[in-house]
Formats: structure tokens, C-alpha cells, sequence
């Protein structure tokens, strides 16, 4: 029984810690997804992010004297301002010029790592940023006291966790309980519509994009955060793991959380395999733990995708005209 | 007489085309004035202008005398127009009230008002009589209850102006009694109401003043009282009409096709559409299944060509049951069948118009050779029907047929249709939003193939179409079958109340 | 006088023609990438940046003693080509494959096991090998069309999963079948099973093209066919353009979405069969995705998706990458420049549609007429 | 717009024939040439390179490095060309990838002198075959291993896990030297250790991800006390662990100690080191072409950064006696499994880890 509790409380953080970049990017994809627009440049952005928040880490580590949390909420900040920025040049493609969007979206995805890679090798003579010290929180004071709670939620968490579980509220009261989100839900659905009441269907478009490229540049930063000490042009197929997320929970905010928090949970277990008693019994290659989540997801999704429906007006530019 | 809307000289054009050449249309307060003209003659052009929809090239618009410009339909809702559009403007997943406050949403520290909203919602069906459930879905309710959303959008909105685009086209004759006394009650209370329409006598029933428009010009304005049906028509076609259609009486023979206790359940919905339907098609005969949108018309035609699976029933064919049939193998028993919705059915519109003449019978070894294509066997194929019915495009069998208008759409897919030589024609609502002339074409073609022997069944929504040109009618509401008639002993009214539910007769 | 109304009339014929407008288009994203890298060149390092420029534009022909570097600029462009026209193929039928990098994984590696283990097979050992690969890039391929068809999953996600089970699944199958301990990679095929290089090993010489440029051709031919020419490639784009009509028409959508699966499937497993099937060049036990898959996608959407627009694309990114690699020697940018101006001239090849209106309206002005524009079809 | 445009167009064919305009080429008298990693893989790219610039600079010689267009024979083949036709005098390869290609090389042109890091050439028969004009080195990574190993041991810690990168033949001698050090240790000093099977692995790749943070923390969870990383960027993620975790980790290659607290010493391989050595004799007409150079603990080719260590109790004066001990041949460091069980059983230690887990 101890030991039980004691597992849980060693893979509850590690479930969460992957479930954070995933859901918090798959949440950006829906916003721009629910808008109207598909976003498979999520992986780009999130590199993209993540490079300019970890250079403006590296600068504040170097230069002044802050608390590590502190430059980390500003490597946050940062990683989503230029994302959102990144995000614009495939809004104005895809809104504004009215292109094809999966090709937009490939371009970003091949240049961010690229023009990353170069910028570093060219500044710095290296792809590789290294980035010191240790950014989670030991125990959060009085609430980390908590029984069980405590334990789970309020020690040895990263920042980004807290931020994940705000944006998670925010996102859900922002597309259901504001003008906004309502918004951003009828050029989705019936831009047409939307349009004849006198919504600015590109405006809220744009928004859609921007704030996706906000929540995926931020996701950028909180990779590196949570998996490794430092960037190098890489976040591992994250983007795409969280646009398949975003279909997985067929564009709704909880259903999202769930399927990163069930394909989180997956390839957690795939990795720590060796700590799970049964698991830890079985002899298989490295390999099938490996694509355990991934086969558990194709299974789950070829039973819960009967009723799914993206939303009706994703990936079409608008055209007033077409009505 | 103070104008409330005065649109001066409007010029609006789109590549190719100007969809409005000049036109005027003033808008006295507390009137209803008609809009007439036919399909593309420019009304729901002229109409977007208003409502801020279009910028004109030209031309100006004056709201109670003063020069205004609309930019969006933002602009126009400040000046109180609002607007109920032909093809509802309504998010399917959204609830009444949702869709209601959408664009002019009341907020409390960015947070919706929604309760507020639902309250008001409540006051102004009840002052209407426009009764719709706040919380319902869209895409879960009537027709014609959306119908009431649209309008209640308007009012909610404070609107002064209403504009009704085509508002009759997929209602009952009671409904339509039912809108017209909604119409006089706005109009009593000092609304002004703008009604788009191309059907003369709602025209002579309920509007003041006439605005005509033809091919995007300007024609005339008149009083209504004092102006003939025929006049009006001439005014509108630009020659002098026929009304009705000629035809000789039918002479049935042999039963073509028999539907026998077919249901069918909705797969998403689990909601059961039609419900134990019978009935015989004869050769020589054009039967008429009448009805409003949405009582599962569309539903049993899919199930009979096999879009769309039986849960109960057969379909019988020539004595031949054809009901565990594929779509493939019924279509090449002997069905042809002009789909309900053109552009999502009955064509791919990416594709030439040689193409889109072949789809129901690439495969046939007139067009291919072990899979290979015989292109000059299309081309003279394609050549032949657009002879035949003279469908006009830019660059004959090679347009692409999203280039094309609806109307010689229209006439390609019938004319593939009756080309096939089938002993079945089904033909779904085949002149929706066409113009007159198409519109006679298409008579025409299906009169003549009663003639030539072949059993018709024809779905329509349009009473006239409907006492027109059928032989025997049965209505359908909410999936049964509940009447049958025949068009010289009855009436649009007794047709009415069964198509509303009012009334019904016998199973048969 | 004759002769010059005839040129004209003949200039007129040509712009007049949609696919003019388009493929013009996309010189001009080509046009624009390559003024962005200079630009960028410029900015890092302005005195080498014409060295720069020159060398990616003349990358074929910067090492032509014995036509190397032109060959291996064929050579570099054939498994692009492949994996773009298996990319086209699945965008003209309405489906978005993501999953080419998966399929071309598992061509690899059936390609290999055969190429390693089948020598009997004496002179039909490498066409058995490439055959193999593509049986086994349509069996991964239909995988995602089989679950999009009956349990209506999205083929994106599908595929994504499909990518990282194929690269565990083969990294786990080198090990245990194919695998060379002291390296730690697959080990190499037998010589029966490379693929030839036949004249070209002598047109030119010192390079590592191979048979591999005629595989491509034959395939973008057959899609071609497939796609213009057949009933079979009729009901295809029927049902990529319009569901709803092909069910009326009464095709199969569900087999169509299959074979179509099937087919992109196979030719991304022709790809990998025709990557490692040479000599010196080993499947890796790393855990990698293999980028051509992706760099497929941009270089069908280059080539708007037709398959001779995939062969020309394909050679383009060939002419690229030899660029890039021979930038090396007269410049010292870094070699990720190339990659930031193939994504550029996508980019700028999304916008298209503006650029075809730019075109048009160049045209229609000279010709004062309408000239019509078509969004990314066929080219030919 | 379209007037910015049609000045684009313009402004670019001015360019196009501009850039036709011939210039100088510059020359490059040391060349390297990448393997399948970059230049910045903190591995044997890295540390090669670091030596040619160390040199270089020095003594003020041309330099670059080039990046083949692919992973293959050929495409290596065609790099060399391509940095000899740029003036490349010696040209050095890391990485036994580069066996076949330099042995194809190294007689395409004979004026011109290699340096092959990590293999000897070959024909793709393993027979090796150095030529006059190439010098091939070998490190002994096991002897780097086993100091880490040992180290570890005697400085405390008793429970130990290895992740190498991938079974690669370097990977592979790190890590059996690593155990065969740590049970070396063990022996010593009289303490009961523990490395079992499954704390023994390769992880797949090089790259920093969350799964293998994941699997690194799940061995400190149940006890692991030290991780030697022979993984390149995927050390990262194993630091990452390391630092959540409260716990240590080894770096590898070069002196990892400056990226995080948690590096307790780096097993390290003298790659600059060797390069420049070879260079400066290359630059003193003493090119020892042909031979075969071993650089183990004799020759100073391995070590651990005793300066930046962070080490609780194990000493200099420890360290030298080992390193000795290596140096002189008392003991003599196994680098497969085979050697690694003929090594135990002659001190009387077993382990637990099977030929599977370490040759896969």
C-alpha cells in the first residue's frame, strides 16, 4: 500500500508534466481551429517560442541578479509574444491572402527550426542553448503542507503546471462564457452567419491564430522548462503530438485535457515502465513500450471518433462571397 | 411622405457581371414594400448594400434623409435595419438565444449576459407570438422556427427596417397567413418592412408599393392596388407569360416503382424521419410527394436511390426488389434522379462540364476501355446534351462548372438525367432558385417524359409547382404520408393544412 | 509580319492557359524564397552573399567534372520526388498524408530485409526489393485509410501515430532480424539487391545517381494516367472533391479512401525502398523521424500537386540541396540557409492565389482579356 | 503592391547576373568533415573541432568544416572532394562511419593527409587498411568509463546506472567500462554496490526529450544514486532528472561540469587534445601517416576533470594511483562483455547485466 502511494506520488507530477506543454498547445490549436483556421504549424511555433524565450532566460541569467521563477514566467512571456508573432504570418496567409493553409503551415514548421538553428550557430557558434538552473518549485508554502494534495499538486511542481491549469480555466470561460469566445465559435462553424451580425470574421480570425500562437510559443518554453537543460531547434514532435491531441478531444476544452492527460499518462508509463510493479516483470523491447501510447491512442480513437466532427468551417479561407 | 430609406443610383458589380446597374428604391415609413424580380435579377444584391454586406461601386443611401454610409452590418443594425436572409444565418450547434445575441452580445466584465438575453428573448415571442424554446438547439429544431429566430434576431436588435428575403419559400400556406399577420403587426407598431419575393399574389396580399427589378436594372415602381398580376409579371420576366402549364391528363399504366413500409431512423440523431411509407409511381404518371423542408422528403428519396439505408421497408423497381441493392446497381435498374441539392449532390463542381456529364455513367464501355477513358466518345457525349438542352457556358464541354450559373446546372444534371433513358425519374425540388425561363424548361422536360412513358416522382416544396404539374399528390409530414389527392379536387389551403399537421386522412 | 502574328498568337495560347498562371505563380515564390535568402545572406555577411547566391542557383553545375554534381542532384531529387507524389496523390483524392515518413520507414525496411536476406533471387533481387517496400508502404498507408473509412478517425492523427510505430516497429525489427552489432545499424543490402546505375554510371561518372530517376519517372507517369486518363482516377478526385456527389454517383467512398491510402502509401514505400538500396547508405536504429515525409508535403504543395509539378518540384529541391552543400566551399554561411529558403519559397507559394491574380492581371493587361485562374489544379 | 513587386522581380534579375560575376575563392588548409551529428553535438564532432580551432588559431591556418548533404559512403566521398578541391591539406573525419569513405580517399588523393577519428579504413570488409597519408585514433573509452566508474564508488555512491546514447562501438566501450570500474571500486574498498540488468540501457537516440527525463527519473525513484550519460544531447534530459530529483549524474566526452551542479565529473576523451597533437606533427613533416594511434590512459587520451569535479571524499591522490594503475597495464580495462566477465571473475565480483542488454 505505501509503496502504491509513493508511486503515485513519484508519476502524478510527471503525468502532469507532460500533460501541461501537450494540453496548453492543443488548447492554442483549438482556439485557431474553432476560428476557422487549421493550425498544423504548431510544432514551428512551439520551436520558435521556445528559441526566443530561452535566449531572453539566458540574457536575464547572465545580466541580473532575478529569481529563477521570476526569469521563468518572463521566458514564458516571452516565448508567447513571439510566438503570437510567428503565429501572424500564418494568419495574414491564410486570412488575409486567403492561401491554402496546410501549406503555410508546413513553411512555418520548416523554418523555424531552421532560421533557430542558423541564428544560433551564427550569434552564438553553437545550436545548442544551454540553460542553467533548476526550475521547479520545491514545495509552494502552506499549501504544499496539505495532506495528499499537498504532496501531489504543491511540491516539486514546475510554475508552468499553475500557469497550464489557468490557462485551461481561462481558455474554457473565454470560448463559452465571453463575446469572444462566442465569436470566435460562430466563424468556426458559419462564418457566414457570424458575418451577416456584423462580426468581423478576420478580426476574430486573427485572434483565433494569435492567441494559438501565444498558448504553442509558450508551450515552446515550457518543453525545454520541463525536459531538458537546454534548446537545440528541437521540442520533439510536441506540436504534432498536441494537434493529434486537439482531434483526440475533438475540439473541446475538456475532452482536450483528457486526451493529453490519457496520452500523457501512456507514454509516462512507457518510460518509467521499469518502476510500475507488472510492468516491470514483462520482457518486451524497449521499442513496443515505446509505441504503447501511440497504439493505445490509434485504438481509443478508432472507438470514440464515430460522432467526431471538426468544425464545419475549418481550413476554408472566407470568401463573402460564397454564401 | 418622409422616406425612411432612400437607395439612389446603386451600382454594384462583381467580375463579370453588374449585379446592380443603376437602381433605386425608396422605403416609405410604415409600408411594406415589395422587391420583385426574378432569380439573379439583382434583389439580394441590392439588398447586401443596404445592409452593409456589399460596398456600391455608385450611388447613395439616405436613412431619414440624411447621406449615410453602411460598411458592415454593424453600421446598418445602428441605423435600426435588419435583415432575415433567404438561406438562414444560423450556427446549427448554437442555441436560439446564442445565435440571437450573436455580433451584438451584452456583457458584464467580459463575461455573456446570457440570462438577461433569454428574459428578453422571452418578452418578444410573447409580444410576436413568435414562440421558440431559448435554450434549443439549432439544428434541433423546425424549419420554421428558424425561421422565428431570424425575425426575433431583428427585434432583439431593435430593428426598424426589416428586410424579409424571400421569407414564404419554405413555409405552409397557414405559415405564410401566419407571417403576413406577424408582418401587418410590425408594420402597425411603425416598423418598415422591405419584402423580397418573385411570388406576385403575397405581393397583392399584403405589400403597399412595388419595386421591379430585372437583370439588375431598374424597371419601375408601383402602387400594388392599382397594378395587375400581369403587369407586374410582364414588368418582371420582360415579355408576357404564361401561368400554369400545359399539359394533357395522364394516362397511368403499369406501376413502376412501389414503396412498401419504409422507415428510416437518422444515424446521428436516432431520431426516426419517415415512418411506414407506401405508395406506387405508375408509368405515364407524375406523382408529387408535397410537404414543408424537413418532414423527411429528403430522407426517403435518399432511401429509395440508397444514399441513406431502410431500416424497414422495400423498394420495388419493374417487380423487382431492389432494396438491399447498392446506389451503383439501383441507379443502373433503372432510376434516374435529379438530387434535391445540386451543388452537394449532383455535381462536382471542380470538374468540366464533360465530366460532371458522365457520372452517373463513366463506366459504362461508352466512355471507357478497360479502365482508359475513350475522351472523344465524353466530348461528343457532352456536345449532344448541351444541344439537346441548351445549357450555355463559357467554354462549352470544357467550363468548369463552378463557373456556371445555377440555372444551366440545373439543366446539365436534368438533362444527364433524362438522357440515361431510365423507366424511374426523381426529381428533387428541380427548379429551386432558378429563373422563370429555366424554370419552364424544366417543366416542360418532365411533362414530356410523363409522355414518353415514364413514371415521374417529383418532391417539391412549391404549391404552385406542385397543383401544376402533378397528377396525383401525397404530402408527407413528419415522415408519414398523410394524404393523398388529386390536384383538380383540391386546393392549396386543404393541401396546406395536411403539409402543417392540422389536418390528416387515412393511412392508406 | 507572318511570323511575328504567329509568335504572338502563340504567346497568347500559352498565357491563356490556366496552368500558365499557375505554375508561373510558382516561380514566382521561387523567385521571392531566393531574394529572402539573399536578403538574409546579405545581412550576415554582404560580401559573400553573391558568392552565396550564385552557388545555389548554379548548384548542379558547380562540380561537373564527369557531371557529378548534376547527377547527384538527380540523385538527391528522386526520393523527394517520390515522397512528394505520394504527398500529391493523397491531396488530389482529398486526403491529407502526413503519415509518408511512416510509410516510407517500413518500405525501407521490408526493402532491405529482402535486399539482405533474399539473394537467391540473382538479377531479380533489387526490382523484388523495391517491390517490397512498396507492398509494404501501401499495407501502412491503407492502415489510416481502413480507420478514416470505417471508424471515421482523421487521417492526420492517424498518421501521426503511424509515423513514431513505424519508427519504433523498425528499429525494433533491425535489431532483431537485419541488425549489424559493431556498427549499430541495419546491415547492407546484398549487391544483387542495389539498384543499378546502368548508363548513368557513365553519363555521370563520380556521382551516386542510380535507376532510382527512372523509378520516379515511370511512377510520376502512372499517376499521371491515373489521375487524368482512367475511370479508376475519375472516381478518385470525384471523391477528394465532393463526397456527397461520388456517393450519389455511386462510387465507394470507403474503398476509394483505401486504395487511395494504399497508393500514397506505396509510392512513400518505393521512396525508402530507393533510399537504402545503394551502396554505403545504412537504415539507422535511431529514433528519428525521416524527414523526407515532411519535405514531401512542401514539395507537393510546390509542385500544386500534379505529378509532373512533383517531378519538376522534386528536381528544384535537388538543385537546392546540391546548392546548399556546394555553398560550402565559397562561402561561410551556414548550411541551414538552404533550408530557411525552401521554407520561404513555400511560404510564398501559399500565397498563390495571390500571386496568380498578380500574374493574371499582368496577362490580362498585355492581352486585354479575361484570363481565368485556377486554385492549385492540375497543371497539365 | 504590384508596383513593389514588379521592382522585386527587377531588383532580382539584377542580382541573378551580378551573382554571376566570378570572385575569389578562398582556400581551407584543415578541413573536417561532420558525421550523421552536427558540429555542436557536444560529442566527437564537437570535441574534434574544438582541437582543429584550438590549433588553428594558434598558428593562424586556414580552417573550416563541411557538412555532407547526406549519410552515406558517397556522399562522405564527395564532401572530402569537396574540401580538397577547396585546398584542404589534412582533412579530419570523427566517427567510424567515416571507415569506408576514408579508405576510398585516402587513395583518390594521395597528396593529401586524414585523420580518422574513432575507426580504421576499410574496403566495407572490416579488414583494415591505413593508408601512408592517414593516421587512424582510437580511444579508449572504456579506461574513461572505468574511471567514472570507479570514482563514483569510492566517492559514496552505491546504487548506479549507465544510459548510453545508442550501441554504437564508443557508447558501448563507455559503458562496459563503467560498470567494470565501478565493481573494480567495489572490490576495493569492500562495499556491496548495486547495478543491476535493468539499469543498463541505450536509449535510442541522442536527442533532449521527455521520455528519457521520464526514464531517469524513474531509476533515481527507486533508488539510483548516479547516472552516467553517454548520450550526447540526451544527457540533457538526464541533468534535467538529476536536478528535480536532488540527485547526480556523469557527463561525458568533454568536462560537462559548468551546465549543471548536478555533474559530478565527465568521462572524459582527450579528442582536442589527440587532434592537435597530430596536427602539429602533420605541420612538422612528422605525419606519422599509416599508423594506428591507441589513445588510452597512457597517453593521456582519457581522464576526469579532477578539478572541476565535484567529488565528496574520492581524492587526487586516488585518482592518480588508478589512473596509474590503467596507465602502467596493472589493470587492464575490458571493453566488451566477454573481457568485462574474464575481469570479474579474476577479482571475484559478478554482475547482473546480461550480453544482451549490453551488446543488443
Amino acid at each position: 500500500m505505501r509503496e502504491l502511494i509513493d508511486l503515485i506520488y513519484f508519476l502524478f507530477p510527471l503525468f502532469i508534466a507532460t500533460t501541461v506543454p501537450l494540453s496548453i498547445v492543443a488548447l492554442g490549436g483549438l482556439f485557431s481551429e474553432r476560428s476557422g483556421v487549421v493550425n498544423i504549424a504548431l510544432e514551428g511555433i512551439m520551436i520558435m517560442g521556445g528559441f526566443i524565450g530561452i535566449i531572453a532566460m539566458r540574457a536575464l541569467i547572465e545580466n541580473t541578479e532575478l529569481n529563477l521563477q521570476i526569469i521563468a514566467f518572463i521566458g514564458l512571456f516571452t516565448g508567447a509574444t513571439f510566438g503570437m508573432l510567428y503565429a501572424l504570418a500564418h494568419a495574414f496567409a491564410s486570412i488575409t491572402m486567403k492561401s491554402n493553409q496546410i501549406i503555410s503551415a508546413t513553411a512555418l514548421n520548416m523554418f523555424a527550426p531552421a532560421m533557430s538553428v542558423f541564428i544560433a550557430r551564427t550569434f552564438w557558434n553553437t545550436s545548442n542553448l544551454n540553460l542553467m538552473g533548476n526550475y521547479t518549485i520545491s514545495k509552494v508554502p502552506i499549501l504544499g503542507d496539505i495532506p495528499i494534495v499537498g504532496q501531489l499538486f504543491f511540491t516539486n511542481a514546475y510554475l508552468s503546471t499553475y500557469i497550464g491549469i489557468i490557462i485551461f480555466i481561462v481558455a474554457t470561460a473565454v470560448l463559452y462564457k465571453t463575446r469572444l469566445g462566442l465569436r470566435i465559435r460562430s466563424c468556426g462553424e458559419n462564418p457566414h452567419a457570424a458575418d451577416s451580425l456584423g462580426v468581423n470574421i478576420y478580426r476574430v480570425r486573427y485572434i483565433g491564430v494569435l492567441i494559438s500562437g501565444a498558448l504553442a510559443g509558450m508551450g515552446g518554453v515550457i518543453f525545454v522548462l520541463s525536459f531538458a537543460t537546454r534548446f537545440s531547434g528541437s521540442v520533439a514532435g510536441f506540436g504534432f503530438l498536441a494537434l493529434a491531441v486537439l482531434i483526440f478531444g475533438q475540439w473541446h476544452p475538456k475532452k482536450i485535457i483528457f486526451a493529453a492527460l490519457f496520452f500523457a499518462t501512456m507514454r509516462v508509463i512507457a518510460d518509467t515502465y521499469s518502476v510500475i510493479p507488472g510492468l516491470n516483470m514483462i520482457v518486451m523491447p524497449r521499442e513496443i513500450y515505446r509505441m504503447l501510447p501511440y497504439i493505445a491512442t490509434l485504438v481509443v480513437l478508432s472507438f470514440a471518433s464515430k460522432r467526431s466532427r471538426a468544425p464545419r468551417a475549418v481550413g476554408e479561407p472566407y470568401d463573402p462571397s460564397k454564401r | 411622405m418622409a422616406f425612411v430609406i432612400e437607395m439612389l443610383n446603386i451600382t454594384k458589380e462583381f467580375p463579370g457581371i453588374k449585379a446592380n446597374d443603376d437602381v433605386t428604391l425608396q422605403l416609405k415609413q410604415g409600408e411594406i414594400h415589395a422587391l420583385l424580380g426574378e432569380n439573379g435579377a439583382g434583389k439580394s444584391t441590392l439588398m447586401s448594400v443596404l445592409f452593409g454586406l456589399y460596398q456600391p461601386e455608385q450611388g447613395i443611401i439616405k436613412v431619414r434623409d440624411k447621406e449615410v454610409v453602411i460598411k458592415n452590418p454593424n453600421d446598418a443594425n445602428d441605423l435600426g435595419i435588419g435583415m432575415v436572409h433567404q438561406h438562414f444565418k444560423l450556427v446549427h450547434n448554437f442555441t436560439v438565444t446564442e445565435n440571437i445575441v450573436l455580433g451584438y452580445e451584452d456583457t458584464k466584465k467580459g463575461f455573456l449576459q446570457l440570462d438577461n438575453a433569454r428574459k428578453r428573448i422571452k418578452e418578444l415571442s410573447e409580444q410576436y407570438k413568435l414562440r421558440v424554446d431559448p435554450d434549443a438547439l439549432i439544428e434541433n429544431i423546425s424549419v420554421g422556427q428558424q425561421q422565428r429566430v431570424e425575425i426575433l434576431k431583428m427585434l432583439y436588435r431593435d430593428s426598424e427596417i426589416l428586410i424579409f428575403d424571400e421569407p414564404t419559400a419554405v413555409l405552409t400556406p397557414q405559415e405564410i397567413q401566419e407571417l403576413m399577420k406577424i408582418m401587418k403587426r410590425l408594420v402597425s407598431e411603425g416598423k418598415s418592412i422591405i419584402l423580397i419575393t418573385h411570388k406576385l399574389n403575397e405581393i397583392k396580399a399584403i405589400a403597399d408599393r412595388c419595386t421591379i427589378l430585372r437583370k439588375g436594372k431598374y424597371i419601375d415602381t408601383v402602387e400594388v392596388k392599382s397594378t395587375s398580376n400581369e403587369v407586374l409579371a410582364e414588368k418582371m420576366v420582360g415579355r408576357k407569360i404564361s401561368f400554369g402549364v400545359e399539359k394533357t391528363p395522364a394516362k397511368p399504366k403499369e406501376t413502376i416503382l412501389k414503396v412498401e413500409e419504409v422507415s428510416i431512423t437518422d444515424y446521428i440523431t436516432q431520431k426516426i424521419v419517415v415512418k411506414n411509407v407506401c405508395f406506387e409511381v405508375k408509368r405515364g404518371e407524375i406523382l408529387t410527394i408535397a410537404g414543408i423542408e424537413g418532414n423527411g422528403q429528403t430522407e426517403l428519396i435518399h432511401g429509395i436511390t440508397g444514399l441513406k439505408p431502410l431500416t424497414k421497408g422495400k423498394v420495388i423497381l419493374k417487380e423487382q426488389d431492389i432494396t438491399a441493392l447498392s446506389i451503383r446497381q439501383k441507379s443502373l435498374s433503372g432510376i434516374s434522379h435529379i438530387p434535391e441539392d445540386r451543388q452537394k449532390h449532383g455535381l462536382v463542381l471542380e470538374y468540366s462540364l464533360e465530366n460532371n456529364l458522365i457520372l452517373q455513367n463513366y463506366f459504362t464501355t461508352q466512355f471507357q476501355n478497360r479502365g482508359f477513358f475513350k475522351f472523344d466518345n465524353i466530348r461528343d457525349h457532352a456536345e449532344k446534351l448541351i444541344e439537346r438542352f441548351d445549357i450555355r457556358s463559357g467554354k462549352g464541354p470544357l467550363s468548369q462548372v463552378r463557373s456556371m450559373s445555377g440555372g444551366n446546372q440545373q439543366k446539365a444534371i436534368v438533362g444527364r438525367e433524362i438522357d440515361r433513358n431510365n423507366d424511374l425519374l426523381i426529381a428533387v425540388q428541380p427548379t429551386r432558385g432558378l429563373d422563370v425561363g429555366a424554370i419552364e424548361f424544366i417543366h416542360k422536360q418532365l411533362i414530356q417524359e410523363r409522355d414518353q412513358g415514364k413514371a415521374v416522382l417529383l418532391i417539391s416544396l412549391e404549391l404552385d409547382e406542385v397543383m401544376n404539374l402533378s397528377d396525383r399528390i401525397l404530402v408527407m409530414y413528419e415522415g408519414e404520408i398523410v394524404g393523398e389527392f388529386d390536384p383538380q379536387k383540391t386546393t392549396e389551403n386543404e393541401l396546406g393544412l395536411y403539409m402543417s399537421g392540422s389536418k390528416r386522412g387515412k393511412q392508406q | 509580319m507572318k511570323l511575328k502574328t504567329l509568335g504572338s498568337q502563340i504567346v497568347k495560347k500559352v498565357a491563356e492557359r490556366p496552368s500558365t498562371i499557375s505554375v508561373s505563380a510558382s516561380v514566382l515564390a521561387i523567385i521571392a524564397g531566393l531574394f529572402v535568402g539573399f536578403i538574409v545572406m546579405l545581412i550576415i555577411n554582404p560580401g559573400q552573399a553573391f558568392a552565396g547566391l550564385r552557388s545555389i542557383l548554379f548548384g548542379p553545375f558547380s562540380d561537373m567534372e564527369g557531371g557529378r554534381s548534376l547527377g547527384n542532384t538527380i540523385y538527391y531529387a528522386v526520393p523527394i520526388i517520390l515522397t512528394g507524389l505520394s504527398v500529391a496523390f493523397a491531396f488530389r483524392t482529398g486526403l491529407f498524408n502526413i503519415g509518408a515518413t511512416g510509410q516510407l520507414t517500413i518500405g525501407a525496411f521490408v526493402a532491405v530485409y529482402i535486399g539482405v536476406n533474399w539473394a537467391f533471387l540473382g538479377p531479380l533481387h533489387w526490382i523484388v526489393a523495391v517491390l517490397g517496400g512498396m507492398l509494404a508502404g501501401a499495407f501502412w498507408g491503407s492502415i489510416p485509410g481502413i480507420l478514416k473509412a470505417y471508424r471515421n478517425v482523421h487521417e492526420v492523427v492517424s498518421s501521426i501515430m503511424l509515423n513514431y510505430i513505424a519508427m519504433y516497429t523498425v528499429t525494433m525489427l533491425i535489431k532483431q532480424t537485419i541488425f549489424n552489432a559493431t556498427s549499430a545499424r541495419a546491415l547492407a543490402p546484398e549487391t544483387t539487391a542495389r539498384l543499378p546505375q546502368w548508363f548513368l554510371g557513365d553519363v555521370f561518372p563520380r556521382s551516386s545517381i542510380n535507376i532510382g530517376i527512372f523509378i520516379a519517372m515511370i511512377l510520376v507517369v502512372i499517376t499521371h494516367i491515373i489521375l487524368n486518363k482512367t475511370t479508376f482516377g475519375y472516381e478518385l478526385k470525384s471523391v477528394g472533391f465532393n463526397r456527397d456527389a461520388s456517393q450519389y454517383a455511386g462510387m465507394s467512398e470507403k474503398r476509394n479512401i483505401i486504395l487511395a491510402m494504399a497508393i500514397s502509401g506505396g509510392i512513400a514505400g518505393v521512396a525508402g525502398a530507393v533510399m537504402f538500396l545503394v551502396t554505403g547508405r545504412f537504415m539507422s536504429i535511431e529514433n528519428h523521424l525521416m524527414a523526407e515525409g515532411f519535405t514531401g508535403i512542401a514539395i507537393s504543395l510546390l509542385g500544386l500537386s500534379s505529378p509532373i509539378g512533383v517531378f519538376l518540384a522534386g528536381l528544384f529541391y535537388g538543385a537546392l540541396e546540391i546548392g546548399g552543400f556546394y555553398l560550402q566551399r565559397t562561402t561561410n554561411f551556414v548550411p541551414q540557409i538552404i533550408e530557411i529558403i525552401i521554407a520561404v519559397i513555400i511560404y510564398f507559394s501559399a500565397l498563390s492565389l495571390f500571386l496568380q491574380k498578380f500574374v493574371a492581371n499582368f496577362l490580362s493587361k498585355r492581352l486585354k482579356k479575361e484570363v481565368q485562374i485556377s486554385e492549385g489544379s492540375d497543371v497539365l | 503592391m504590384k508596383k513593389l513587386f514588379v521592382l522585386f522581380v527587377a531588383m532580382f534579375i539584377v542580382l541573378t547576373l551580378a551573382a554571376c560575376g566570378g570572385s575569389e575563392v578562398e582556400t581551407y588548409e584543415i578541413a573536417m568533415i561532420t558525421d550523421a551529428g552536427d558540429i555542436d553535438d557536444e560529442s566527437f564532432n564537437q570535441g574534434t573541432w574544438e582541437g582543429i580551432v584550438a590549433y588553428a588559431e594558434e598558428n593562424n591556418i586556414s580552417h573550416r568544416y563541411y557538412r555532407p548533404a547526406a549519410v552515406s559512403d558517397a556522399d562522405y566521398i564527395a564532401t572530402i572532394d569537396l574540401a580538397v578541391s577547396a585546398g584542404a591539406k589534412v582533412v579530419v573525419t570523427p566517427g567510424f562511419l567515416f571507415e569506408v569513405a576514408i579508405y576510398q580517399a585516402q587513395q583518390d588523393h594521395p597528396d593529401v593527409m586524414f585523420i580518422l577519428i574513432d575507426g580504421v579504413p576499410h574496403a566495407g570488409d572490416w579488414d583494415g587498411n591505413i593508408g601512408d597519408n592517414t593516421v587512424s585514433i582510437l580511444f579508449a573509452e572504456h579506461e574513461s568509463g572505468f574511471l567514472a566508474g570507479y570514482a563514483a564508488v569510492h566517492d559514496g555512491y552505491t546504487e548506479l546506472g549507465y544510459m548510453g546514447g545508442m550501441a554504437v562501438p564508443a557508447v558501448v566501450r563507455f559503458g562496459v567500462g563503467f560498470v567494470a570500474g565501478a565493481l573494480y571500486a567495489a572490490n576495493e574498498a569492500g562495499v556491496a554496490i548495486s547495478f543491476p540488468n535493468d539499469r543498463y540501457t541505450y536509449l535510442g537516440d541522442f536527442d533532449a526529450k521527455d521520455s528519457h527525463k521520464n526514464e531517469a527519473l524513474a531509476w533515481f525513484s527507486l533508488g539510483t544514486e548516479i547516472i552516467f550519460a553517454a548520450a550526447g544531447g540526451a544527457g540533457s534530459s538526464v541533468m534535467s532528472a538529476a536536478e528535480d530529483s536532488g540527485n547526480k549524474m556523469i557527463g561525458v566526452d568533454v568536462d560537462q561540469s559548468s551546465i549543471s551542479p548536478t555533474v559530478v565529473t565527465s568521462a572524459m576523451k582527450g579528442l582536442g587534445a589527440a587532434v592537435q597533437q597530430v596536427l602539429a606533427q602533420f605541420y612538422a613533416d612528422n605525419f606519422p601517416g599509416g599508423e594506428l594511434l591507441i589513445k588510452n590512459a597512457s597517453e593521456d587520451g582519457v581522464a576526469l576533470p579532477m578539478d572541476t569535479s565535484r567529488f565528496a571524499t574520492f581524492s587526487q591522490a586516488q585518482y592518480d594511483s588508478i589512473h596509474g594503475r590503467i596507465a602502467s597495464g596493472a589493470v587492464s580495462v575490458p571493453e566488451n562483455y566477454t573481457e568485462l566477465i574474464a575481469f570479474l571473475n579474476a577479482i571475484g565480483q559478478t554482475t547482473a547485466i546480461v550480453e544482451g542488454t549490453i551488446h543488443p
